[in-house]
């Protein structure tokens, strides 16, 4: 049966580049002197670190532990001795760090004791906590942690799963070269997840590029034998691959932006992700390593199967890395992100090291103005009008891009590619975002301060409010007991009496520790002396002498603290 | 019937009370930043001037004319002028204070609008009726509102325009309006076809 | 001449009536705008604008009585939100009320802090926590950077260090103009 | 820094701006053709004057020249601005509409992209409100041979009324109105006897009917290279042809029929090249479509009822002052936000 394959707006044709990385098959790495890996690897909160300096650790042993359930788990890539674990420079564009564990390798590259799952007798609940300790996230390039998408929707079934083999980036091949050679156990993967998902049907979508890898599904399938998966040909456009719109592609369906697919029926998965999870399940194996495309310019572009936390340099020079190499870039040459350094360490969401030279990747033609032509809308894959939202993005003017819905906008790079202007469109959007992301993190911040200020307001009122109550009782009080007497106290006065008292008492005590600190605090020489003039310096010294017969005259020998 | 289409259709666009009378120049540069207060002024003042025109219109028509006092047509009418727009103003401090907020300077300055003075008194010039009054008066006011609110939304777009810096703001805006008004010349002698 | 007079005394006298009714009809309470300015406002309540508090001061904004340019914390930016709020023309930061910082949180020497309880009862957030005679500290996420426990510290024990940027908080440029200066 | 995307479509402004300068020749060919190398002349001058106004603005506004000279919009205005023009027009009226449509009309917004408002048309208002006569000069086709134009060009005294007419947009307007008054030897004749005279053609002006197919072929062209979408041209002729349509159907010996109107004036250059500006026209699907309506709607009643010969500039001013509301009001539902 011919299923009806529907289509999405816009979208572009840049060239595929893919035909020399998918010659040879997939191959491993030697160990790296070092692997640095990141304890941040995913979507979600920070994993902490569960090793010290000095620990031994074995193959797949878990070096940092997720951090509430929107996080995922980090394990060793092999085995040997933790020599670090301190802020490393990350795989991101900003070059800022975040805390990683370097292991030097022993060579042995030996597992340890491996933390096994039934999956026949376990609960749903429990493959996912399973899932989450192992450190399975999506590959596709987003780093979601799985678990948290194994979850059908309210009805507690899905209609379909459908399985992200698209690659529609250009240059990468690494979930080809997956499917081609592990299309068996990635099917077995699939089975499993669409098990937790209780899903109808499984659409597995390959772009028309990548005919073996269809045929090697296609086989895996039959030989599987299981109904209602269906492996499909899609029409090869770029962002076919992005998650919304392949499942437009596949089903028909338009996830809104900030809804959950599987409110609409549907969950979305990397082909790359049900391998991990089949190894995860089935071997009881963590994702410590994940195929990566090395492309660009290198004699020999190939796919490699990568320990988390090699140096990207390290597996770019098996490659054959050229002269003029001059970044690298994570991902493709559409989406991909600059590398601040050669030496970043791969990490879960590498799906390619893409290496850049002038020559591969000229710098854009000079900025010129928008024209309005409307290009990059025709290309849009969101139906955005991005002329619009860059005009305001421009200026700053960050509601109306929100009115142009700018959160739509899943950054493909479509419209910088199209636009004849050469305008860095997303660079303007991704600007926008961050810009407004960070007044809403100043806004949460003035909103708890003002709460903050406001109850301490109320407090204040309030203990002032008793202290009057307090007070007035007692010179009821004393009212009551002089009451015989022929004058009677003001009210005020037994207040006029105690308050200053109490307050000289807690002077006191706070000038008789500030001596106590002056004198532990090492005495603090004057700065600048040497070039200040006499006569400052004279000055200065009088007015030390002053403080410190003011300090003499306050520290009464005889604290009044009995009042306190 | 026609003749009032006439009325309005000539009020608004082919003697446009601002681009073609250059009446109520002020509103319509002070008040034309933002499309939302523009649309709020166009509204006010199409109350203001509408009720004007007819409130006036009673005032010459029943009491200054019957009086012999039309000589005193003009302080008369910036009198009741002054008065509504004060009652305006108290409508929408209650109805939308930011709006009164932003109007703020403007809504006393409807008042001194040359227009709203203006057209109660072409429509004595005209010997309009009372119908043709408010007609008048209410075309002449969809006519400010609707450049108002065109002039607003350029304005808007304006604002992320790489504008040399001697001409940003108010003389970008005079120019802008100077090519409407010039736009709105192609409108010129279609209230003459008959 | 008393024709005129007469008209122009009844005329005046109808209006007013109409107006003291339209007063007392459409009355209003209370003033949202000051929600608004105050929702702009940074509320690090630091009381460099001259008021004590962001409150008080959208107070005396909405009352006409301050100018919008007297909040340093709230810099340029807060400045164009309130002109754009107010339809009233941007103007500079005014010097005498401060300048524009990094924003900064204040930090505890607690080696040197001899728990006088001092900070604590100078800020405005309850952001500092601690006990008499023991060393206090600063809750890092709910610190405005006010400086107002600065001056109270009597051992000067209290630093404002800027806040680092980290992955979460990085932000993307702005593209700059890559127009070449062609001769 | 530069981020992703790396890769580009080789697309520029310049080769958009050239396409749209290919795409005038058909219409400039038959121009030259029916009324002599005149025009030629005022393209050259307007070109000239358009690229000198830029580059003193630009020097003056301190930007790179020779980036915003060899962009090539300041060609396609000159041009606009040549075609529009009288072919006869002295040559400082053609250089002070350029000038005005360069300097106040497009670099005073900022330049290339900014600008609210057509710079060609809005110096073609400008220029006839300003000389309404010598803006009104047409010369036949064949009429004037290219020794007698170069000196209208550039001659100082002008003594051409008795050479030249109205257009026959704006002959055959009078003709009309004078045709339903009942002391006119005219009284009672229709517009297809009206256009019997050695002005008109099969359709419209004679000659100038070629004309506008020439400017049609290169719109289709423009068309099929995806410069310009077909919502604009098609709208606009649609919307021309009805409202043209419908007045003549109902009172026939009063009012144009609906192909005179399309073939006549400048109702193919506006359709495919005036109101497809993108920069001051509307962007969306739907702008796009009312946009153009409103256009020919106003063209018509301009070149119908009011006082000017032909009314494409003073519509396109006009929808140009509505592009922004427009736009702002047929935004396409995003991506999972449309009703199906």
């Amino acid at each position: 049966m011919l299923r009806k394959l529907f289509k999405f707006h816009g979208g572009v044709k840049p060239p595929t580049n893919k035909a020399h990385s998918t010659t040879a098959p997939i191959a491993s790495v030697p160990l790296p002197d070092r692997l640095v890996i990141p304890l941040h690897q995913s979507v979600g909160g920070h994993p902490r670190p569960l090793v010290q300096p000095g620990d031994q650790v074995f193959k797949g042993q878990r070096i940092g532990g997720a951090d509430g359930n929107l996080s995922s788990a980090v394990h060793a890539s092999t085995s040997g001795i933790v020599r670090d674990v301190l802020p490393a420079v990350m795989p991101h564009t900003s070059g800022l760090t975040t805390l990683s564990v370097v292991i030097e390798p022993d060579g042995e590259d030996r597992w340890g004791e491996l933390d096994r799952i039934n999956v026949r007798a376990a609960t749903p609940d429990e493959l996912r906590d399973y899932l989450r300790d192992a450190g399975v996230v999506g590959l596709g390039g987003a780093v979601f942690p799985s678990h948290l998408k194994l979850k059908p929707g309210k009805e507690g079934k899905l209609d379909t799963l459908v399985i992200n083999g698209a690659e529609c980036e250009p240059f990468i091949t690494c979930d080809d070269m997956l499917m081609r050679e592990r299309a068996t156990d990635m099917l077995k993967g699939i089975s499993a997840m669409r098990h937790m998902l209780q899903a109808r049907d499984v659409l597995i979508g390959i772009e028309d590029n990548k005919p073996e890898a269809l045929a090697a599904v296609r086989a895996a399938i039959a030989a599987a034998g299981e109904p209602g998966i269906e492996a499909l040909a899609i029409p090869t456009r770029y962002p076919a691959g992005g998650a919304k719109q392949l499942i437009r592609v596949l089903t028909g369906i338009e996830v809104p932006h900030g809804r959950r697919s599987t409110d609409f029926g549907v969950q979305c998965f990397n082909v790359g992700t049900a391998y991990s999870i089949h190894d995860a399940l089935e071997h009881g194996r963590p994702l410590i390593s994940r195929v990566v495309t090395v492309a660009g310019n290198v004699d020999a572009p190939r796919n490699y199967d990568v320990l988390i936390g090699t140096p990207m340099d390290h597996v770019v020079r098996l490659a054959g890395a050229r002269p003029d190499t001059d970044r690298y870039i994570m991902g493709g040459p559409m989406m991909g992100v600059r590398m601040p350094a050669f030496d970043v360490p791969v990490v879960k969401a590498t799906n390619c090291i893409l290496v850049g030279s002038p020559v591969l990747f000229p710098p854009p033609p000079p900025e010129m103005p928008c024209i309005r032509c409307g290009e990059c809308a025709k290309a849009c894959p969101a139906d955005l009008a991005p002329f619009e939202m860059y005009w305001f993005s421009r200026a700053r003017n960050f509601g109306k891009t929100q009115e142009y819905h700018l959160f739509d906008c899943i950054e493909c790079g479509c419209c910088s590619f199209v636009c004849p202007s050469h305008i860095p469109l997303v660079d303007y959007f991704r600007f926008s975002k961050s810009e407004i992301w960070a007044r809403e993190r100043e806004k949460e911040a003035a909103d708890t301060a003002r709460e903050r200020f406001e109850f301490k307001n109320l407090r204040q009122e309030r203990e002032k409010q008793e202290k009057a109550e307090k007070l007035a009782a007692k010179a009821a009080a004393t009212r009551e007991k002089v009451a015989g007497d022929t004058a009677t106290a003001p009210p005020g006065a037994a207040a006029a009496v105690t308050k200053p008292g109490g307050d000289d008492a807690k002077r006191a005590l706070i000038e008789a520790a500030m001596e106590k600190a002056r004198l532990q605090k090492a005495q603090v020489a004057p700065k600048n002396l040497d070039v200040t003039s006499p006569d400052v310096q004279a000055e200065m010294a009088a007015i030390d002498a002053r403080r410190h017969a003011a300090r003499e005259a306050s520290s009464d020998p005889h604290p009044p603290a009995g009042q306190a | 019937m026609t003749s009032y289409l006439f009325v309005i259709l000539g009020a608004v666009l082919v003697n446009n009370v601002v681009l073609v009378r250059i009446l109520g120049l002020c509103p319509f540069m002070g008040v034309s930043k933002k499309l939302d207060t523009a649309v709020g002024m166009g509204a006010a003042t199409t109350f203001v001037l509408t009720l004007g025109c007819g409130t006036s219109y009673l005032v010459d028509h029943y009491i200054l004319v019957p009086a012999g006092v039309d000589y005193l047509r003009t302080l008369a009418f910036i009198v009741i002028i002054a008065a509504i727009v004060q009652v305006t103003e108290l409508v929408i401090q209650k109805t939308s204070p930011v709006l009164h907020q932003v109007l703020g300077i403007y809504l006393p300055l409807i008042t001194t609008n040359c227009a709203v003075l203006g057209i109660p008194l072409l429509n004595v010039a005209l010997h309009h009726d009372l119908l043709e009054s408010l007609l008048f008066g209410f075309g002449s006011s969809v006519g400010f509102s609707l450049v108002l609110v065109l002039f607003a939304g350029i304005r808007e777009r304006l604002d992320g325009a790489d504008i040399p810096a001697p001409f940003k703001g108010t003389a970008i805006a005079m120019v802008t309006a100077g090519l409407m008004s010039l736009a709105f010349m192609g409108f010129a002698g279609l209230d003459k076809y008959h | 001449m008393l024709t005129a007079l007469l008209v122009m005394t009844g005329i005046a006298l109808l209006l007013g009536a109409g107006l003291g009714f339209a007063s007392i009809k459409f009355k209003v309470e209370g003033d949202p705008l000051v929600d608004k300015i105050d929702a702009i406002l940074p509320q690090t309540q630091c009381g460099q604008c001259g008021f004590p508090g962001c409150r008080p001061y959208a107070n005396a904004i909405a009352g006409g009585e301050a100018e919008i340019n007297q909040c340093p914390p709230g810099g340029e930016e807060g400045i164009r939100k309130l002109a754009d709020l107010l339809g009233r023309e941007f103007k500079p930061l005014s010097e005498e009320h401060g300048v524009e910082k990094p924003k900064s949180v204040a930090v505890i020497d607690e080696a040197t802090c001899i728990g006088c309880t001092l900070c604590i009862q100078a800020c405005p957030v309850d952001a500092i926590v601690g006990a008499a005679k023991q060393m206090h500290t600063i809750i890092a996420a709910d610190c405005t950077g006010c400086e107002l426990c600065l001056a109270p510290c009597p051992v000067d024990c209290i630093t404002m260090e800027p806040i680092v940027e980290t992955v979460d908080t990085w932000k993307w440029r702005y593209p700059v103009f890559q127009i070449k200066q062609a001769a | 820094m530069i981020n992703s995307p790396y890769i580009r479509k080789p697309a520029s402004v310049q080769s958009v701006m050239l396409q749209v300068l290919l795409a005038l020749v058909p219409g400039i060919a038959a121009y030259v053709w029916f009324f002599g190398a005149g025009i030629l002349v005022q393209l050259a001058i307007a070109s000239v004057a358009a690229l000198a106004g830029e580059a003193a603005m630009l020097a003056i506004r301190g930007k790179p020249k020779a980036l915003f000279l060899t962009d090539l919009s300041a060609i396609v205005t000159a041009w606009l601005i040549a075609l529009t023009f009288p072919p006869i027009a002295p040559w400082w009226l053609t250089v002070t509409g350029t000038l005005l449509a360069v300097v106040i009309v497009k670099q005073l917004y900022g330049g290339l992209g900014q600008n609210p408002f057509n710079p060609a048309m809005a110096a073609f208002c400008l220029m006839i409100v300003a000389y309404p006569a010598l803006m009104s000069q047409w010369p036949a086709a064949g009429q004037l041979d290219f020794k007698t134009q170069i000196e209208l060009i550039f001659g100082g005294a002008r003594h051409v009324d008795a050479i030249t007419g109205a257009t026959p947009l704006d002959a055959l307007r009078t003709a009309l109105r004078s045709a339903a008054s009942p002391d006119s030897e005219l009284h009672g004749l229709r517009a297809a006897q009206l256009m019997d005279g050695p002005a008109f053609g099969l359709l419209g002006g004679k000659g100038g009917e070629w004309v506008a197919f020439g400017y049609l072929l290169g719109g289709l062209w423009l068309i099929q290279r995806r410069i310009i979408t077909w919502h604009i041209p098609a709208a606009f002729c649609g919307a021309l042809f009805a409202t043209a349509g419908l007045l003549w159907s109902l009172r026939p010996e009063g009012f144009a029929s609906p192909l005179f109107h399309l073939a006549s004036g400048g109702a193919m250059l506006g359709a495919f090249f005036i109101l497809t500006d993108p920069v001051s026209g509307a962007t969306t699907a739907r702008g796009k479509l009312l946009f153009a309506a409103g256009a020919a709607v106003l063209t018509y009643v301009i070149r119908a009822f009011g006082a000017y010969p032909d009314g494409i500039a003073f519509a396109t001013l006009l929808m140009n002052i509505l592009v922004p509301i427009i736009d702002m009001k047929t935004q396409a539902p995003v991506f999972g936000h449309k009703k199906d």
